[in-house]
């Protein structure tokens, strides 16, 4: 019992302790990964098929096993961090992590904080609607008749936010915003939201998980090519993984990983 | 630092819309969780078996598991009862209901305190029992129980703040919000952290005040000596 | 999939949720006894500076907390959400702990220190033998409520993507369109843990009693 | 020439404006037994705690042999052991038994092991007739007892010196007895004892000296004899007088 409680204390001094330091900053965070051997990669595992949780608790999806081979390209070992999706830009910002991989989709106002690498995928968005749905709509901006469901601090968010709200299109007690996707699932299937607007990927992989939905429309709004996040103005880093992103194109690799990933 | 405070000031309306929201849950809730929670306490210590069975296995349930479930049980259990509630009216419910419980057990108390004295006293002059019970025993238990239910005012203040995760536009969902705007996290929360202390010592101090209040001489009970 | 297997993966995170707490409770116990420790016997200042510490660790919603912590956690070093989640919570149940372990600490009467400093012992002496072992006895009881209190608040760390019981349920919840079923499983199991704590805890009390205490 | 274990200077004690005592000066003689008498509220457990370390005096010096204890170099803790304090209400640790409670100091300050220690706790339970309660709760013992037990813990670390703060009047009456019995056959023994009491007649029959203070200052000691038979001064005679007529009413009514 003594140890145990010693065994307890200490961890958790070490622990407190690791908080206590902050990491250093490095000139370039390419020298800093190949020094180091490690490079460590934030991700937000609750986005299949692009990145989730599998049953026995590993990460997977898309990102993550192309997360991997570029890794290895690189020849370092590869060192997850799961964190908020809000949070990424962030701790890429604060040289918290070294880069992110987490569907994340071109916008200017992230441009202004961070640096992308080349597109390796383009997405499409997606309006998610239940079976029965009877509404029509023929352009993007008829969705704002509809009670809308998003996941919180997307482009689909931002585009609803700015396109629709700010427009004067909706009122804003129309927009639900949930912390995961699959919340919102349940809420289309419980009728309090229409549509959810979110990526055409994550959409089809909630329709066949769920059942009962449809797509009605598919266009590029915000979203279209995605990308990797990297810390700003590192441009050694960003040829790096272009160059390696070109290799996998050229290869077929991503098509192959497309095909694992987003056809049923 | 200037940061942060620009980023308050940039959200400043927005929590506050949001600060309101958090109120209005609270003071729902709060209601909501008085008088279903005297019913429950009534039921506990007055009640017949079946009552009182089911008021224990009520208070003991809703306390027992955490409000975050009860709040997805209302939110996304329901509709496949059949039963579809809005974002806010789950939220005020999963408050309410949770809140009753916690205070029932204040109330219990007091009334156990008031104790059989009263109950005979009230009967020897020929009330019924339950007129004893609305008539001499409640306004003396409500007074009493002021001190301890004093507490759940400001913990259902703070227990609000999980709603967001059902996608209502509490203060929590403003600072959520504000995080993916601004890419800063830590700034946000800490933001509406303080935000929050503000209201609970807002509502500290008020409590303090009503319970001075109550405590006017002659309105003074002779059962307040009663082991609370 | 049949009831049995349902029943199965929600309880699956009961090990999470345990894990959680496991952590979260003997950190918060650790820091919030050295806190009061130092509140009691540590000066003015001590005493002033961990008052204001408790008041605002108090004042604020604990979801908002365990953000809070996750966040700077999360940025400083690379931890996962269980661990990230589990030390915020014991570092939110420490303000709490602390204050259940200062009022036991000024409960045991203050001659019990100066009759063992009159034998010799010297102030941690004292405090590790004499009031102590009184202190932590006499704080079972509001600290079994707080060991409730930990295990709910552990379902907090849901909003991080801990797989524990909540999470669980969400998942099976969508995937087989049963969600009250799958809510009150987990609700049943949340509430089947707190009640075995609290059992466990009146055990450790009355087996601890000193006999016949004043 | 006898030795004098302790010595004290000038000791003054002031909290705020309130000056407990002022200008103190008394010493023992090893074997002496001293008893302080005064009305309540004269600092006389005030100086006892002085002497032990436990309050801090504002000014002048104790000596404890040839050592001066006030002396910022000293180890408190190393004096504390070698001079033993009995409490009015007993302070016994409520968490351990009558054995353990006699036991610890040996095994924590005196670093014996555990055999030795034990086989020394039953002695001086031995010495205070308790031998059969080793094993009980303090919650479990009568107050008599429970100041017995105090007693023998002190003891056991054997002290150069032994205070007594008015250790029988937490007890009641019928319990006094055994205490004061254990506490003469102490002083018959050879102990030297500083005592805080109201008994007089223990002061009377053990006390070799006693000390008559009153507002803070000490206004005449002398042998029981003189003391009791030819007070010198006014205040001394109306104190004594005042406690005799008390116990007179006291017994009377029981």
């Amino acid at each position: 019992m003594k140890k145990v409680s010693v065994a307890l204390m200490l961890m958790f001094l070490v622990a407190s302790a690791l908080v206590a330091c902050a990491s250093p900053e490095a000139d370039s965070v390419l020298d800093k990964i190949q020094e180091a051997g490690t490079v460590v990669v934030g991700t937000s595992a609750d986005y299949p098929p692009y990145e989730y949780v599998d049953e026995s608790g590993n990460f997977a999806g898309f990102d993550i096993e192309l997360m991997t081979e570029i890794a290895k390209r690189m020849d370092v070992e590869l060192e997850w961090t799961d964190m908020p999706f809000d949070s990424l830009i962030a701790a890429v910002q604060e040289g918290k992590i070294d880069m992110s991989i987490s569907c994340f989709n071109y916008s200017e106002e992230r441009d202004e904080k961070v640096d992308f690498s080349d597109a390796y995928y383009t997405s499409e968005d997606a309006f998610l609607v239940a079976e029965d749905f009877a509404g029509t709509i023929t352009n993007a901006e008829d969705v704002a008749n509809f009670k809308i469901g998003v996941q919180s601090g997307t482009v689909q968010d931002e585009w609803v936010t700015t396109e629709l709200i700010d427009a004067g299109l909706m009122e804003e007690s129309n927009l639900s915003r949930y912390e995961r996707v699959d919340q919102a699932a349940m809420d289309l299937q419980a009728g309090r939201i229409e549509v959810i607007v979110a990526d055409s990927v994550p959409a089809q992989a909630l329709m066949g998980q769920f059942g009962g939905f449809k797509i009605v429309f598919e266009d590029m709004l915000y979203t279209g090519p995605i990308n990797i996040v990297l810390p700003e103005g590192d441009s050694e880093l960003q040829e790096r993984v272009n160059s390696i992103i070109a290799e996998l194109q050229s290869e077929g690799f991503i098509d192959d990983l497309a095909v694992k990933y987003f056809s049923d | 630092m200037s940061d942060w405070l620009n980023l308050l000031i940039r959200f400043f309306d927005d929590f506050l819309v949001g600060a309101g929201v958090t109120l209005e849950l609270t003071a729902i809730g709060l209601v909501m969780g008085f008088l279903l929670g005297l019913g429950l306490a009534l039921g506990k210590v007055y009640g017949n078996k079946p009552l009182c069975w089911f008021s224990t296995a009520y208070i003991e349930l809703f306390r027992g598991t955490p409000l975050l479930v009860q709040l997805f049980l209302i939110y996304y259990g329901l509709p496949s009862l059949g039963i579809t509630l809005s974002q806010t009216l789950s939220a005020y419910l999963a408050l309410g209901l949770n809140s009753a419980a916690y205070q029932a057990e204040y109330l219990r108390g007091a009334i156990l305190a008031i104790g059989n004295t009263q109950m005979t006293a009230g009967r020897a002059i020929g009330l019924s029992r339950w007129q004893t019970i609305l008539h001499i025993i409640l306004p003396q238990a409500l007074r009493l129980a002021i001190p301890s239910w004093s507490n759940e005012p400001i913990l259902l203040l703070k227990s609000t703040a999980v709603v967001f995760l059902i996608a209502v536009q509490d203060l929590m969902a403003k600072a959520k919000r504000a995080a993916t705007t601004t890419y800063n996290p830590i700034g946000s929360y800490l933001a509406v952290a303080v935000v929050y202390l503000v209201m609970v010592f807002a509502l500290n101090a008020l409590l303090k005040w009503l319970e001075r209040k109550a405590r006017i001489p002659g309105f003074e009970m002779e059962g307040k000596k009663g082991s609370l | 999939m049949d009831i049995i297997r349902f029943i199965q993966y929600i309880a699956s995170g009961t090990a999470y949720t345990l894990g959680v707490t496991f952590v979260a409770l003997p950190s918060g116990l650790i820091l919030g006894l050295i806190l009061a420790i130092i509140y009691v016997y540590g000066g003015k200042i001590a005493a002033r500076t961990l008052s204001v510490y408790s008041t605002i660790m108090r004042g604020i919603p604990p979801i908002v907390l365990l953000f809070i912590l996750y966040f700077i956690m999360s940025g400083t070093i690379n931890l996962s959400p269980f661990w990230a989640g589990s030390i915020s919570l014991g570092v939110i149940s420490s303000a709490y702990q602390m204050e259940i372990i200062r009022g036991a600490i000024l409960s045991v009467s203050g001659g019990q220190m100066i009759a063992a400093l009159a034998i010799g012992m010297s102030r941690l002496q004292a405090i590790r033998y004499i009031v102590l072992p009184q202190t932590l006895r006499l704080a079972i009881p509001p600290w079994s409520n707080e060991a409730a209190i930990v295990i709910k608040d552990s379902s907090l760390v849901y909003a991080l993507g801990v797989p524990e019981i909540l999470r669980r349920a969400q998942l099976i919840s969508a995937s087989t369109q049963q969600p009250f079923l799958a809510y009150t499983t987990a609700a049943l199991i949340y509430f089947g843990l707190v009640l075995f704590t609290n059992t466990l805890l009146r055990r450790l009390e009355n087996r601890l009693r000193i006999p016949a205490n004043p | 020439m006898t030795n004098k274990i302790l010595t004290i200077k000038n000791l003054t004690k002031i909290y705020g404006d309130n000056i407990v005592f002022q200008n103190i000066d008394l010493s023992i003689n090893e074997g002496d037994t001293v008893v302080i008498i005064g009305p309540s509220g004269t600092g006389k457990s005030t100086l006892l705690r002085c002497i032990n370390l436990l309050t801090k005096p504002n000014g002048g010096q104790i000596w404890l042999d040839d050592e001066e204890i006030t002396s910022k170099e000293v180890n408190e803790d190393n004096v504390r052991q070698h001079i033993g304090m009995v409490f009015q209400n007993f302070l016994l640790f409520n968490h351990l038994t009558a054995l353990e409670n006699v036991k610890l100091g040996l095994i924590k300050v005196k670093k014996l092991d555990k055999t030795a220690a034990e086989a020394k706790a039953f002695q001086e339970l031995e010495r205070v007739g308790l031998v059969d309660r080793a094993h009980h709760f303090p919650g479990q013992l009568s107050g008599g007892q429970q100041q017995r037990v105090a007693i023998a813990r002190a003891l056991a670390m054997d002290p150069r010196i032994m205070l007594f703060d008015e250790p029988t009047s937490a007890l009641d009456p019928e319990l006094i007895g055994e205490v004061l019995e254990v506490m003469r056959k102490l002083s018959l023994a050879g102990m030297t004892m500083l005592v805080v009491t109201h008994e007089m007649g223990f002061a009377r029959e053990v006390a070799d000296r006693i000390v008559f203070m009153e507002k803070g200052s000490i206004v005449e000691e002398g042998s029981p004899e003189d003391l009791f038979n030819r007070p010198k001064f006014q205040r001394t005679r109306e104190f004594l007088w005042k406690i005799t007529e008390l116990y007179g009413k006291k017994e009377q009514e029981e």
